[in-house]
């Protein structure tokens, strides 16, 4: 129903890509297909706390995006970013151990699911407030310019961030400006049971560039070739100082977190959406193409389910933060006075009574 | 009188309301197909239709700014913010707009609207979504802040602030949402700005709001048992206007206060409770107020460093312990 | 420099307009001219306080805007707007009267000259906040729809206010939800001493109706009859459930407020804006085209200083508020324990120490 | 040392310091072509470009959160929000962006930014331009919020602000620009989470921050004159973190306390120094501590009013009279 009005773009042919830079998009999106469901027993384990939100059927779209950047540009996302975090070659042990809140995590345990941070793999967030990563993502491409540096920032955003104010500051800011930022709405037809039709006016969301004279570009979301020549596109634009606006139509295969079963969804669309997986479909396509048979699938898929034991097991074995480091990260510049105690602990030590003898 | 939970008190609560008054209507993000993120409105999209169960973009300052503005016209939103952390982003709507349009315009308009939402942490939600920020309500003149603790008053303050002609801030709380309690069948609205004595007692008064209170009941049954304590709870219920007549009588009898509060202890709800106390029980007072909140620092995910954060029962039992050794040394010194 | 940049349309024929509506055009927009001179006037002997922002350059666009609107129709608009209050038919001394900040105000004295409010005749502010009341006019139309009335709600902005959130957040969930609205950008070329151009990655306003899908028109504001034209267009869409919006390209005679000097414009600019100053071109127009004479202009300009003399006095004999109704409007609900108490009360009365006799 | 306005103390440092470090730089509505609307930026444009003169749209969350992001890439953005009210729309970029990620990515990235903004009521700019919301900020871990009331101060902290890894919220205040004072020639930064003790005494505390400090140097001045009280002055300076240490070795040594801030009273900045006070100074207090603030009311515009609704010099000296008399009471009575 959601996807019904939303026109999609005929495939790019993928033609062009090799043999094997298909294969590993494929391995790509399989690792982030099985970290996912991984991710989804710990939760369901209670290994995982908090929120959980998976890529599961936005495997293309997020290793299309992510191939497209040097490892020297930025990424700011939002809080659906494990396979992002993957993509932008932190070790799975770290992105699942982040998830376990340990201190092997990316982020030390501090951020769980929803706030994966690795400066040196140039992720910065990760984050949980929609459309918070907008003019942070804005900022940093301002940093790059001027710094007069040649990185560029990509920003993730979904569908329904659209909506928000940070969406149009941001945009009119880096248009105004000319910063070096490719805006990403990763656009699943969904924002938790809202449909992209019932919270954007304009459902094709690219064409919102235009309010900001933003180049922009909508593409199938489905093969990660297209995604990733799409975004080649839009990052050659931005890093020429012309931001750009790319739309990626996805969908999203379950719920919107791990506890959402995801009732507002038909059982017809539902049985739709198993049937034309992604992921199956593109394997189907390179297998028919003779780019990977049995066999390499088979490899692939041990390849990666060893990937992914092992990052479970690495969380499993990482220790928990101890209690004793709560108050480590408040202020990187240390400052007298800092409130420093544990619930219940007195403001002030009892002093001895006047004229009492303690 | 039926024991039902929080949530079902407010859902209950909403729906009677909605069939009493056709111009309350219910706005916010989720509430309708998706039956609210934590299922408070389930089943009245279903019963109201998509006029009065307004399923919004997620667009908090527009679509609060537009329940302002339809209450301008006469009718009675009732808005649910997902959790309390995304309502700053709404925060100019609501204090700029919602708290100022009476007065600012010499009270030609009203503003009859709720803005329900819920407050809590302790479930991993990390920095941004683990905060309590009631303060940023309660400190403005012109709102009405209200924090039920039990399914009873979940219903007679929402009855209250739905019939209410100012905006008023309906503070819930995700750990309550599953609590039991008695709610009386009547409609009785109760009134706004009134704490209550939950548990009267004489040997210290506890203090608390929201999730808080019910930790305070809870406490102080369990010190009577074993310690044979007779401690006084204050549910503060209304946090502004703040009742501080029942605070300071409470307190003048007890000679003893703790405050407890979810929020961080440095210029918190609690703050504002203390010094209250400390001023108007002044020469009551047979020791320092305490206060018990969360450890000052931005929320970590992993669990035992939330833990270590949040306010346990423990803590609450230490600082009544220490006031009381702290009450006898005193009068043990007079 | 502001306006070189912005296309201007050409001038729709007012020849369809009756002579007697533009005779009125022309005395409403000399009201407006006389009273804000008044007001600037007044203000510098500090007879008003706060800022004081004057609609000079802008009354074609206000008596045009507001000429299309039914006096049931609804109006949220910003601090500029003594022009808007006076074309809604309020009475020119209960204006100046708020300004003085007096109780025969319209607000009671307690909004002063960006707080201007009437209920009666449905002006609902009046507001400080930048874009502050985008998301209040939203909802107003909402109630309309709602109540399934007639109405319509107007809402002015200006060309700096269109880079807020708010704004964007607004046009989606009017567009979305087919509100009676009109958005009526009052593109003065500048918000403060920033061109739109340097706050607008697309200075043509009303293209920004695009990424909602709304539809929208660009009009010269110089000319109350095309503006009032274009105005009837849009409200009479709006009142369709289609929401509109609307740009009139206008240009502000003076500083932002008051006080302002407007050193950032330069020598030929400021000339050019004398030279064609929109009142003088309209009465020539006027006259050249037989509809008004010197003997009939020299009346309206007698007949408008008497008005705006008689607001002046009015204001000046107003009472000011009593600081005894200090805490009148705080509530509208009245209830217990409300703060009623003035700096440096005490929150508790002293009580009678214990043991001591007082 | 030269004598000049607090507004030039803070023009001369914000140049100063965009010679010393290449990565500082201005961001803020107004602050080039427009010279800033109080002027605090005058020149700065024509002298640096506009590469570190930034003009921004009027988009507060949009600019704020864009300095967000430069300061974790390394820049030092100093941020001018014209006023602080304005600052509501920045707000969720601030607490739950700026004041976060340093901890909540595990001490990965810094945010060395700097918001300046004025606070400041009393001329007649009505509700939703005469409020001090100080307290939003100062309420959360994260975040570090200074407030000088001298040209001094305004130096030094800025320098303080402008070198520290942290976010930063400097509140400047409308009615303190023209005031002058004496300022060092050198550039050395204060300690951010101290306040300063600026006049000594026995009497009794008056404690104050920006605006008001400066008050209760002027009241303690004349009560000295006219009625020889020996009256010692706390300028918080910091809001957060809040030195109670100088506070409450104050008032044990002088016995009581006044607070007087320019906000809302209830739950306001001068709520959790009483509560401090009387707690930690609890045995040393003879008086309640007084509080003297905002009346809790949106702000009218009407002349009268105004006046009525903000905090006088005789309100303040009202306060200590009382409160002196309060101790006078309670001594006579031991
Ligand atoms: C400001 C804010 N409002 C609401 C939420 C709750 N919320 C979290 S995700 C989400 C839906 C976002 O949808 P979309 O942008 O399409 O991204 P998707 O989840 O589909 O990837 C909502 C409403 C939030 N985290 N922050
Ligand atoms: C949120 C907010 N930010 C900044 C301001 C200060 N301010 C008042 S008017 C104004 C310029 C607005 O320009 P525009 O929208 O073009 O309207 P105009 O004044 O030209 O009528 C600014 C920046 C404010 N009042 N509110
Ligand atoms: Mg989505
Ligand atoms: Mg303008």
């Amino acid at each position: 129903m959601a996807t019904q009005a939303r026109q999609r773009q005929r495939r790019t042919p993928a033609a062009a890509a090799s043999g094997e830079r298909l294969r590993q998009f494929y391995k790509d999106m399989l690792l982030i297909r099985r970290f996912e469901e991984r991710a989804a027993r710990a939760y369901t384990e209670a290994l995982v706390g908090g929120y959980c939100h998976l890529n599961l059927g936005e495997e293309a779209a997020v290793v299309g995006l992510m191939g497209a950047l040097k490892p020297t540009d930025y990424l700011f996302t939002n809080y659906r970013e494990h396979g992002y975090a993957l993509m932008r070659g932190i070790e799975p042990k770290k992105v699942m151990a982040e998830l376990y809140g340990r201190v092997d995590g990316v982020s030390k345990g501090w951020g769980g699911s929803m706030h994966m941070f690795d400066v040196t793999h140039r992720l910065l967030g990760g984050y949980g407030i929609v459309g918070g990563q907008l003019p942070l993502a804005t900022g940093a491409a301002l940093a790059i310019d001027y710094k007069n540096q040649e990185d560029v920032v990509m920003c993730t955003l979904g569908d329904g961030t659209a909506a928000i104010g940070a969406f149009h500051e941001s945009l009119n800011i880096a248009a105004l400006w000319h910063l070096p930022i490719v805006f990403a709405v990763i656009n699943n037809g969904l924002g938790m049971g809202t449909t992209v039709e019932r919270s954007a006016a304009e459902p094709e969301l690219y064409k919102r560039g235009a309010a900001y004279r933003m180049e922009s570009a909508r593409v199938d979301g489905s093969d990660p070739a297209s995604v990733c020549e799409a975004a080649g596109k839009a990052i050659e634009s931005a890093r020429g100082g012309k931001p750009y606006l790319l739309e990626v139509v996805t969908e999203r295969l379950r719920g919107h977190s791990v506890v959402d079963p995801a009732k507002y969804r038909s059982a017809e669309e539902t049985e739709r959406l198993k049937a034309h997986d992604i992921l199956r479909v593109f394997g189907e396509k390179l297998a028919a193409d003779g780019i990977l048979d049995d066999d390499a699938i088979a490899g692939i898929e041990k390849e990666v389910a060893d990937i992914v034991t092992e990052a479970a097991d690495f969380a499993a074995a990482s220790p928990h933060p101890d209690a004793g480091t709560l108050f480590d990260y408040t202020y990187a510049s240390p400052v007298p006075n800092d409130s420093r105690r544990l619930p219940g602990q007195p403001l002030f030590e009892p002093l001895p009574l006047p004229g009492v003898p303690t | 009188m039926s024991l039902i939970t929080y949530r079902q008190a407010l859902h209950d609560t909403l729906r009677a309301e909605m069939l009493r008054d056709e111009n309350v209507f219910l706005m916010g993000e989720e509430i309708g197909v998706f039956e609210g993120s934590y299922k408070i409105t389930a089943g009245l999209l279903a019963e109201f239709g998509e006029k009065r169960v307004r399923d919004t973009p997620i667009a908090e300052e527009g679509f609060a700014g537009a329940a302002i503005g339809a209450a301008m016209l006469g009718l009675r939103p009732v808005v649910e913010m997902m959790t309390i952390n995304f309502s700053m982003l709404a925060l100019d709507q609501i204090v700029n707009h919602a708290a100022k349009i009476y007065g600012m315009f010499g009270g030609q308009a009203r503003v009859p609207m709720v803005i329900r939402t819920p407050g809590g942490g302790g479930q991993q939600l990390g920095a941004t979504h683990s905060q309590n920020i009631e303060l940023y309500y309660s400190f403005v003149p012109g709102m009405k802040v209200v924090a039920p603790s039990t399914p009873a008053d979940a219903k007679a303050l929402l009855l209250a602030a739905i019939r209410d002609d100012d905006p008023v801030l309906f503070l819930e709380n995700l750990a309550l949402y599953n609590t039991k309690g008695e709610v009386p069948d009547d409609d009785t609205p109760a009134e706004i700005g009134r704490a209550a004595i939950t548990r009267s007692g004489t040997d210290l008064t506890l203090i608390g709001y929201s999730r808080m209170a019910n930790v305070a009941s809870g406490v102080a049954a369990e010190l009577a048992d074993s310690d044979g304590l007779d401690i006084e709870v204050v549910d503060l219920r209304s946090l502004r206007p703040l009742d501080r007549d029942t605070i300071i009588s409470s307190v003048r009898k007890t000679h003893a206060a703790v405050v407890l509060e979810d929020d961080w202890l440095t210029y918190g709800i609690g703050a504002e409770v203390a010094a209250s106390i400390s001023d108007g029980a002044f020469d009551d007072l047979d020791a320092p107020v305490r206060r018990v909140a969360m450890a000052e620092v931005p929320m970590p995910y992993a669990k035992p460093l939330e833990t270590a954060a949040l306010p346990s029962k423990d803590d609450v039992v230490g600082a009544i312990r220490q006031t009381l050794a702290a009450v006898g040394r005193r009068t043990a010194g007079v």
